[in-house]
């Protein structure tokens, strides 16, 4: 690999590193929660190429398909039902098992970065998984999906079931009965 | 990765190249497709529609009246309305604008052309998940609707938007299912190899797979918001649904965003149901080797999709002045009570047969 | 060359193009609004409620289905892009998966969460 | 290539902001927001990771964790509406004194 690749690879990797930040303080910091949900959008996009530039275009794929196109969609709605209005933010008052967890995950994040920055680093490879032998295998979808359908075929069972339930319960929770229904608008 | 610096000059020139023309086609298809909605229902209702507008004594049957239009939206007053929420009201257009543009650039619009020692695709977004690229960028439309309603600080927008949003993310889940057979008919997602695989004229996914090209024409009108399924900006009722306080070039982003998603579903249907760039009962791909001119195909297969993507945009006006607007519980229980059925039996009748074929 | 670069093109184009035409407004055209321009448009009858009443919650299940089903979905063309190599054993799983989401489908259909009266 | 590493500090970063919103806010809504970071930064951990170690289980697992992901904002969210329908808020601090 040449000394340009390396950089530009190394640049837009910094380059979304530090947007994919700062969309993360703007989803946590903004005070109306559709800014905080456009912002989110933004966020899983740009973590879309991020799994791009690992070359793992399905994972890409569907990370903007379900998450972006789905799941913020349905965090708009219930904001919009809601008719949420900005939120005063409170100062910084924690109780104790609040500001345990922040504290300890503060220090675990610390501790990653001195670890990495010292030169005692994970011992991992850094991109072993060949994407010329992937292509030969057939493409990186296809790959995901044989090693889904054979490898984790309880996994994957048991994802239905998941989802099952998770329809039961949404619809359980969130549909009101018949006879207490206020005319709706629509 | 495995292209030497000269084939990688070669290629970016390429992408710019093909990217400019594709855009400058995109760029063409709301003014045309403007004249073309008024012109037609005039022919279907005779009467003769614009035909006053030309260029000094030149009429051309009106056209010139899209150009007229264009220039007048764009230097028109913008009114925002009060208690609107600025910065959401400003970004909307954007939201629609770029997921059309994107999903446009993923379709192959000819063959490959083998030219300077390389093979150029006439696809510009050629990326392994195929057309799930497509699916999932077009996810994104449903943001600069829902935003648009919400921003305008207006009863029948956001009533619009919240209608269209709902009817968009419904038909999406039919429009997937309904390719799921072409995927288990030519096993792959890839556009171009799917065009590649309907050579044969009897091979085309309408023949091979007629249920599924239904539930994606019924769902690709659903998805582009347009007659009979046009709830969302039903004038009798919404005034113009979610883009009601939207003016000047803001208005034009959201036609073009409009217009643009239903020429590219328009050219993904001539793709994945009839043939794509490939004539019927004769080989494109030889023209070059025939004509003994490199490109010979490309245009002959560009103009071949073309062609079947226009039948696609006229069927889209046929069918506005033909069939009367659907109740939105009708709308909402056709696409859930009807098309996900319907979907899912289609994916297992087709797989059990072809598994009955291939695997027995 | 990386597929991604032409992606970056598109995007960066796309967002400009949105961008100018969202922009072009506040550069061309007269400003003089008044009062009764920039009032949300209902017909010329003067508003009564302000824009975000309540909406039906309808909206919120039919979201809440979507992105269950939208999942499914994806697994279904994981599963097409493996079929030829999975042949029977490869239908036979996808079916035990479509019988318990089917089970969910008519559920839901049964409780009336699609009705929209 | 980047080393796998940035990619862990990247996703470390993502997650303390999560977990920072996550008990920060006092709207439900932006809890479950948070949670949705959070959930990202493991995503990111998965993809790098198995990357690095050179197979796709990782990219697997991603799939699962977002099946996990839509099922937690689904049940989530309809709790949170049916609290609203019940409190006529969403704000932790005053459905904790709800409580009772």
């Amino acid at each position: 690999m040449s000394d340009f690749s390396l950089l530009m690879t190394h640049g837009v990797f910094h380059l979304f590193a530090a947007l994919i930040t700062l969309c993360s303080v703007l989803v946590v910091m903004s005070k109306h929660p559709v800014k905080s949900a456009v912002f989110l959008v933004v966020d899983l996009f740009l973590l879309a190429g991020l799994y791009a530039t690992l070359d793992s275009h399905f994972v890409a794929a569907i990370q903007v398909l379900v998450y972006a196109g789905a799941i913020v969609v349905l965090f708009l709605f219930v904001i919009m039902l809601l008719n949420l209005q900005p939120e005063q933010l409170r100062g910084l008052k924690f109780s104790a098992v609040e500001a345990g967890t922040l504290v300890i995950s503060l220090v675990g994040f610390l501790i990653t970065v001195v670890a990495t920055f010292k030169g005692d680093q994970t011992g991992l490879g850094d991109g072993s998984l060949d994407p010329v032998a992937i292509e030969a295998a057939g493409g990186n979808t296809y790959v995901v999906a044989m090693k889904l359908l054979t490898n984790y075929i309880w996994p994957f069972e048991l994802a239905s079931v998941l989802i099952l339930m998770a329809i039961v319960a949404a619809v359980v929770i969130a549909k009101k009965d018949k006879k207490k229904t206020s005319a709706p608008i629509s | 990765m495995g292209l030497t610096a000269d084939e990688f000059t070669i290629q970016f020139i390429a992408t710019l190249v093909k990217f400019a023309i594709v855009a400058g086609l995109l760029l063409q298809i709301p003014p045309v497709m403007v004249w073309v909605e008024r012109r037609v229902p005039a022919m279907m209702q005779r009467r003769k529609g614009p035909n006053r507008v030309g260029i000094f004594k030149w009429r051309i049957y009106g056209l010139m009246q899209s150009l007229a239009d264009t220039i007048k939206l764009i230097f028109k007053e913008e009114v925002v309305p009060e208690g609107a929420q600025k910065a959401f009201y400003h970004l909307a257009p954007v939201f629609s604008v770029f997921p059309a543009f994107l999903i446009a650039m993923a379709i192959p619009y000819g063959p490959d052309i083998h030219a300077f020692g390389t093979t150029i695709p006439l696809s510009i977004i050629r990326v392994d998940v195929g057309f799930l690229f497509i699916f999932a960028v077009s996810s994104l439309a449903v943001y600069g609707v829902t935003i648009a309603g919400w921003a305008s600080n207006n009863k029948y927008s956001l009533l619009g938007s919240l209608r269209a949003s709902a009817q968009m993310i419904s038909y999406e889940i039919p429009l997937g299912m309904s390719l799921i057979p072409i995927v288990l008919i030519y096993g792959t997602l890839d556009l171009n190899k799917i065009v590649e695989a309907q050579s044969h004229f009897w091979k085309w996914g309408v023949f091979l797979s007629p249920v599924s090209f239904l539930l994606f024409l019924i769902a690709m009108f659903a998805e582009t918001n347009r007659a009979p399924f046009d709830l969302a900006e039903a004038e009798g009722e919404l005034v113009a649904g979610f883009h009601t306080e939207y003016t000047s070039a803001k208005f034009a982003a959201f036609f073009l965003g409009e217009y643009v998603s239903m020429f590219v579903l328009s050219c993904l249907a001539s793709t994945v149901f009839f043939g794509g760039w490939q004539v019927p009962f004769f080989s494109v791909q030889k023209l070059d080797d025939l004509t003994g001119f490199i490109g010979v195909s490309a245009l002959i297969g560009h103009v071949t999709l073309m062609l079947k993507a226009t039948f696609f945009m006229w069927l889209y006006i046929w069918v506005r002045w033909t069939i009367p607007r659907f109740r939105y519980d009708q709308l909402m229980s056709l696409g859930w009570k009807y098309m996900i059925p319907l979907g899912l039996v289609n994916v297992v009748v087709t797989a059990v047969v072809i598994a009955a074929f291939r695997f027995s | 060359m990386n597929p991604y670069i032409p992606v970056l093109i598109v995007l960066i184009f796309g967002l400009t193009l949105g961008a100018i035409l969202s922009g072009l407004a506040a550069f061309l055209g007269p400003k003089n609004p008044r009062p009764e321009k920039i009032d949300p448009y209902e017909c010329g009858v003067p508003k009564v409620t302000g824009a975000n009443e309540k909406m039906s919650v309808k909206f919120y299940l039919t979201a809440i289905l979507f992105i269950l089903f939208d999942i499914e979905t994806i697994f279904l063309y994981l599963w097409a892009k493996a079929f030829p190599q999975l042949g029977w054993f490869g239908v036979a799983e996808v079916m035990v998966f479509m019988v318990i989401l089917v089970a969910g489908y008519i559920y839901v259909v049964k409780r009336g969460a699609l009705e929209w009266d | 290539m980047v080393p796998v590493d940035f990619y862990f500090v990247l996703a470390c970063l993502i997650f303390s902001l999560g977990l920072f919103g996550a008990l920060f806010r006092r709207n439900l809504i932006m809890v479950l927001m948070s949670i949705e970071l959070m959930l990202n930064a493991v995503n990111l951990v998965f993809v790098a990771a198995g990357r690095a170690i050179g197979n796709v289980d990782g990219q697997v697992m991603v799939l699962f964790v977002i099946t996990v992901a839509a099922c937690e904002a689904a049940v989530g969210l309809a709790m949170v509406i049916a609290l609203f329908r019940k409190y006529g808020t969403v704000n932790t601090d005053i459905l904790r004194l709800l409580r009772g």
